[in-house]
């Protein structure tokens, strides 16, 4: 019995790959299980918004729903279409999904508990999201497909001009916060509910939101695999696993979006009532319940938009990208910059 | 430990690289860019290797610099090569001979 | 042609290429085709390919009895069966100056528009579905399903009632009805407005559908524009007033126009429309109990019936527009010739393909759902 | 700082290994039956009689380039915004000129049509 | 042979082997991606050099942006690879070999261990934990060298106006048509009914 313990003492410094491979795990299995579990919410939620069910067949109130879908996919045959390149075609997918579960390396779940504290991690972020719009391309060129083609090409312009607008709101973040490392981020966030930066940095974290959304393709602005449009755009050509793996992608965008509007604008891990006379009754309630707590949130929040918005039309989402929310975030970087060297009392001092 | 010579030796590599690419394949300009952004990489790592073993970050910010001249020709030589394409229909180089004499 | 030898034709010059917005496409509703030639994002031309749905309605009727074809009817168009069951009886009353009781009129009136209003659910839901928003889809599917069980209590059938037959109507109201139909009308009343919060009154929606397959009066009339699709460019036409039919002229309701002519003012007007319909049932519900009478005019022997020679040509408003039939008969007990005369025919061929020019390619399949054509009725 | 980034080089190798693992259990399970209907790329039940790979808008092009350039400026901002408390205002004037110059760059393009989508 | 050295050779071979690849593939989308694999690599070793900022700025700057417009260039104007004819390639790879060849020696002759090996540039004692590379070129770059910054600002401005001056091909005066809108057109809008006078017909002498 001793034995076994003092191994396990002293397992991460004698092996510190081992460790973190350990580590690792531990964040991407519930990640999985988490979007796995996002996709069931998601058909149940927008299922009663419509005044239908959503699935209850497979298992108890249709909770292996899940891994049915995901079992069923593993049998599925993978068709690569003829005249497409065999190693891109299957490099697309895992390009899309890299990228996404990569950037969950630097997010804080709570004081102190992250994998790497290194002092560049919104900057690493920014650079994961613009890695992620390869897999989009590299899928439409590949399937060999006018469609595919198509769908790639306008979602890669969608994304890549909603890319612009989201580094300015990190930009507006990291100014009021004057650290790139993003537990740094959510301590300069301390005191309560109204200390968070949602408050000051008001319009850059609704842009943020909403690029997010449109970054992943969701709800109002899924122009480019709108199913009534061009036809499923940059993944029409894909079935099986790889279907699969693009479909896990875009799910485990969605929760990374939400996470990091959580960490930058709604105070990571701590917890709202900080300031009031509420505070003593919740000290008990670590601070990763409340950051899960937020990305719930933020999660219902792109279920919703789904269920009440129609598609904007190609040239409205862009004109909104480019018009509408890169000068309003200038505008207010330097707002914030001014607030910050000027110190302003209640968020800045 | 990695020596200062180490770096150096693999940006000469790749300088010379890039020099061979321009040398082989002049008809396609795509690859010339993109032999000039390679070219471009060998002189950065250059410059961080002795920013790094010299211990002061000029070296750096001039890095920074040079990746957004570079980004912005990169940009431009592209937009050239678009608006080449519309108006030729192609753009091997030995075939844009219209200034011969 | 086998994929693996078809040879790539060569570039188009400019930059315009070719799309089939083909019939397995979940953008066009039922089997529909539309070759769309485009630069770009903007349609420069389009041509119509219907004939998926082509079942011969018009020739399988020329074999059957007068009172058989009562059954082929109603399957013509799906979302809006009731205005060709009564459309057709009225036909062959014409010919065989027949008179329908006065109940069976009314009667008649009340299922043409709950007819009317479930295919206006459904025209929501459909436009809804296009932009991308499901929801609505799915409530205007539920809310219709709500009146698809009134029809099965009145007729035996949800969507198909085969309850017209020329003389009148099969059976007579089920007592209780007319007040399950009444809360049935209260109930749907109430939701409109939750259609207008999640529908009509949506900005996003609103910028979607604005200017988008505009079309003046003129334009209508000369390319044979009928029904919500006229209304909407301002000229009150409706067959229900200007030609009155049965019983419509003992009711008021009025005629819902907008200006705009484009696929929101189209969609306003059915709204408007919806109101209308609920108006009309609720009078029909409370005169309906006074009227006395038989539900139909005993026929002879309807297996050895022959209608008089002669032709006719009745019109109907349906929820796409103007139905019209055209009957003739040589004096057989079968009929010689039925034209149906669908108001989906214009919409979906010659209409689209004018209105896609110039508009973007998201929006054509939403133009052809403002429009309500509906591909069964166009290929018959 | 080393050990700093070890963490995130194996996150990167195991992000893709989870891909390429769920796409290799497809192959593995899935059935093999490729036929030439199956393969031929979808064309809304025609077949595709045309090579796809044409030449589209201009417009495209333009986003990606003026994407490399806020791109560009938004790399220049993250150093600015780190230092701003000890650079004060010398550093808040110098990103108000840099600003200034670029917000002239948005102006032009968008009188000129260039984010107009047509 | 520690983790570091190993760490070294092995981007550095990466970045060789990507830049190779680079000049010999015929289809220029593969050499792009090639491209991107040597830029990750490179940002690999930039990490260890601790210049993270620069690392992770050169995903975000080339591989996130520029590489991308190479990608949307190459694959829209898919210039089919058979027009380019390979001949050109093989007459000029031993001449090619040759002269890259001599030049890498006289290179390594010259930057080798000798002259600048341990001996003389000892390696650097990493940076405190705390360091933070973005601050310390931040502090640098808008204080010292504050006027090229200014000028980078004017490049970039360059760069937009000459970018939309190449490629923005609708020009403001041409006049492009709008069927939607010339649908549209209502009677009165094109017809003027003008009430003239009647002339009686001696003036028209």
């Amino acid at each position: 019995m001793e034995a076994i313990t003092n191994f396990l003492v002293s397992f991460p410094t004698e092996f510190p790959v081992l460790w973190i491979l350990v580590r690792i795990v531990v964040i991407v299995l519930p990640l999985m299980l988490a979007v796995a579990y996002f996709t069931y919410a998601e058909r149940k939620i927008i299922g009663y918004m419509q005044v239908r069910l959503g699935p209850n067949r497979v298992g108890p109130k249709g909770w292996l729903q899940p891994i049915a879908d995901a079992v069923k996919l593993m049998f599925k045959e993978i068709i690569i279409p003829s005249g497409a390149n065999k190693f891109l075609f299957v490099l697309a997918p895992m390009l899309a999904l890299g990228p996404a579960l990569a950037a969950w390396a630097v997010l804080p779940f709570d004081d102190g508990m992250v994998l790497t504290d290194i002092n560049a991690g919104l900057l690493y972020i920014l650079a994961l999201t613009s890695v992620a719009v390869y897999g989009v391309i590299i899928a439409g060129w590949v399937s060999n497909s006018k469609y595919a083609f198509l769908g790639a090409i306008r979602s890669a312009a969608q994304i890549v001009s909603y890319e612009i607008a989201m580094g300015f709101a990190l930009v507006g973040v990291l100014v009021a916060a004057g650290s790139l490392n993003l537990s740094d981020i959510v301590r300069a966030q301390e005191g309560g509910l109204l200390h968070w930066f949602w408050l000051p940095l008001l319009p850059l974290f609704v842009i943020y939101f909403i690029s997010g959304v449109a970054e992943t393709n969701r709800a109002p602005f899924d122009v480019a695999e709108g199913e009534s449009e061009i036809v499923a755009g940059f993944h029409v050509e894909y079935s099986g696993m790889t279907f699969a793996v693009f479909f896990l992608a875009e799910y485990a965008n969605m929760i990374l979006i939400s996470a990091l509007t959580a960490l930058m604008f709604l105070g990571g891990w701590l917890s709202p009532f900080q300031g009031s006379f509420m505070e003593s009754w919740f000290t008990w309630v670590p601070g990763i319940i409340w950051f899960f707590l937020k990305i719930l949130i933020f999660g219902f929040l792109f279920l919703w938009f789904r269920a009440t918005f129609p598609r904007y039309r190609y040239d409205q989402i862009m004109r909104l990208g480019w018009k509408v929310f890169i000068p309003i975030t200038i505008v207010w970087i330097l707002v914030v910059a001014v607030a910050v060297v000027y110190k302003f009392p209640i968020w800045f001092d | 430990m990695i020596a200062l010579s180490d770096y150096l030796i693999l940006g000469a590599i790749l300088f010379c690289i890039s020099v061979a690419g321009i040398f082989l394949n002049r008809r396609n300009v795509l690859i010339l860019l993109m032999c000039i952004e390679l070219m471009l990489l060998a002189v950065n790592m250059n410059f961080i290797a002795f920013s790094h073993f010299l211990g002061n970050a000029t070296g750096q910010v001039f890095v920074f610099f040079v990746l957004t001249v570079a980004a912005a020709e990169a940009a431009i030589g592209l937009a050239i090569l678009v608006v080449l394409f519309r108006n030729r229909r192609t753009i091997d180089v030995a075939e844009l001979d219209t200034l011969k004499g | 042609m086998r994929p693996e030898n078809y040879q790539a034709k060569s570039h188009p010059p400019s930059n315009e290429y070719e799309l089939n917005f083909g019939p397995n496409h979940p953008g066009i509703e039922g089997n529909y085709a539309l070759r769309v030639k485009l630069r770009g994002d903007r349609v420069i031309e389009a041509r119509a390919d219907a004939g998926y749905l082509h079942r011969g309605f018009e020739k399988l009727m020329e074999g059957r009895l007068w009172i058989q074809n009562i059954a082929l009817v109603p399957r013509i168009c799906v979302p809006d069966p009731t205005p060709m069951e009564v459309c057709y009886s009225l036909s062959v009353e014409t010919l065989c100056v027949l008179e329908a009781p006065e109940r069976a009129q009314w009667i008649r009136v009340m299922q043409l528009e709950m007819s009317r209003l479930a295919a206006h659910l459904f025209a929501f839901g459909g436009h809804a579905a296009t932009t991308g928003l499901y929801t609505n889809m799915f409530w205007g599917v539920a809310d219709r399903d709500l009146i698809l069980d009134r029809f099965e209590e009145l007729t035996g059938g949800r969507v198909y009632s085969i309850y017209n037959l020329p003389g009148g109507v099969r059976r007579d109201v089920p007592d209780g009805f007319l007040e399950r139909l009444a809360a049935l009308l209260d109930y749907l009343e109430a939701r409109l407005e939750d259609y207008d919060n999640l529908f009509f009154r949506n900005q996003v929606f609103i910028r979607r559908a604005r200017d988008v397959g505009a079309m003046t009066r003129e334009q209508a009339l000369e390319w044979g524009v009928t029904g919500p699709n006229l209304r909407a460019t301002g000229l009150a036409f409706d067959v229900r007033r200007d030609d009155p039919y049965l019983i419509y002229d003992q009711l008021e309701f009025d005629v819902i126009t907008q200006q705009a002519g484009d696929a929101l003012a189209r969609n306003l007007v059915r709204r408007g429309e919806l109101k209308q319909s609920i108006r009309i049932l609720r009078q029909i519900i409370e005169r309906l109990p006074a009227v006395p009478g038989p539900v139909r005019v005993p026929i002879p022997n309807p297996l050895a019936w022959n209608a008089p020679a002669g032709e006719t040509y009745t019109r109907v408003e349906s929820s796409k527009g103007e139905l019209a039939y055209y009957v003739v008969s040589t004096g057989g007990d079968k009929p010689y010739r039925v034209q149906v005369r669908g108001p989906s025919a214009m919409h979906a061929v010659r209409v689209l393909e004018k209105l896609s020019v110039g508009a973007r390619l998201e929006d054509v399949a939403q133009i052809m759902f403002s429009l309500d054509a509906c591909p069964p009725e166009v290929d018959r | 700082m080393l050990e700093g980034y070890l963490p995130i080089l194996v996150f990167l190798g195991v992000g893709t290994f989870i891909g390429a693992a769920a796409i290799a259990i497809g192959f593995i399970l899935g059935p093999h039956r490729p036929d030439s209907e199956k393969l031929s790329p979808y064309e809304c039940g025609f077949e595709a009689f045309e090579d796809t790979r044409m030449k589209f808008d201009v417009r495209y092009y333009l986003v990606a380039i003026l994407f490399i350039i806020f791109d560009l400026e938004i790399a220049f901002l993250f150093p600015w915004a780190v230092v701003l408390a000890e650079i004060g205002i010398v550093g808040l004037m110098a990103m108000a000129v840099f600003l200034g110059i670029l917000v002239v760059g948005f102006i032009y393009e968008w009188k000129k049509g260039a984010l107009e989508w047509e | 042979m520690t983790f570091e050295k190993f760490l070294f050779y092995f981007f550095a071979a990466m970045v060789i082997f990507a830049g190779l690849m680079l000049i010999t593939r015929r289809n220029p989308v593969y050499s792009a991606l090639f491209l991107v694999l040597a830029f990750f690599n490179a940002a690999g070793l930039w990490m260890l050099m601790e210049a993270e900022f620069l690392a992770i700025t050169l995903v975000l700057v080339y591989v996130g942006a520029v590489m991308v417009l190479f990608l949307f260039v190459v694959m829209m104007l898919d210039i089919n690879v058979a027009e380019m004819k390979p001949g050109c390639f093989i007459t000029y790879l031993p001449v090619g070999i040759l002269i890259a060849l001599t030049m890498v020696v006289e290179m390594v002759m010259v930057v080798g261990p000798n002259h600048f090996g341990l001996d003389i540039y000892a390696s650097p004692v990493p940076h405190a934990p705390g360091y933070s590379n973005t601050g310390e070129l931040g502090s640098m770059l808008y204080t010292i060298y504050m006027y090229p910054f200014e000028i980078a600002a004017v490049i970039l401005l360059v760069a937009i106006v000459a970018a939309i001056g190449l490629t923005l091909r609708r020009r403001p005066d041409t006049k492009s048509q709008n069927p939607s809108k010339q649908v549209l057109v209502k009677r009165d809008d094109r017809l003027r009914v003008v009430k003239m006078p009647s002339e009686s017909k001696m003036e028209l002498k």
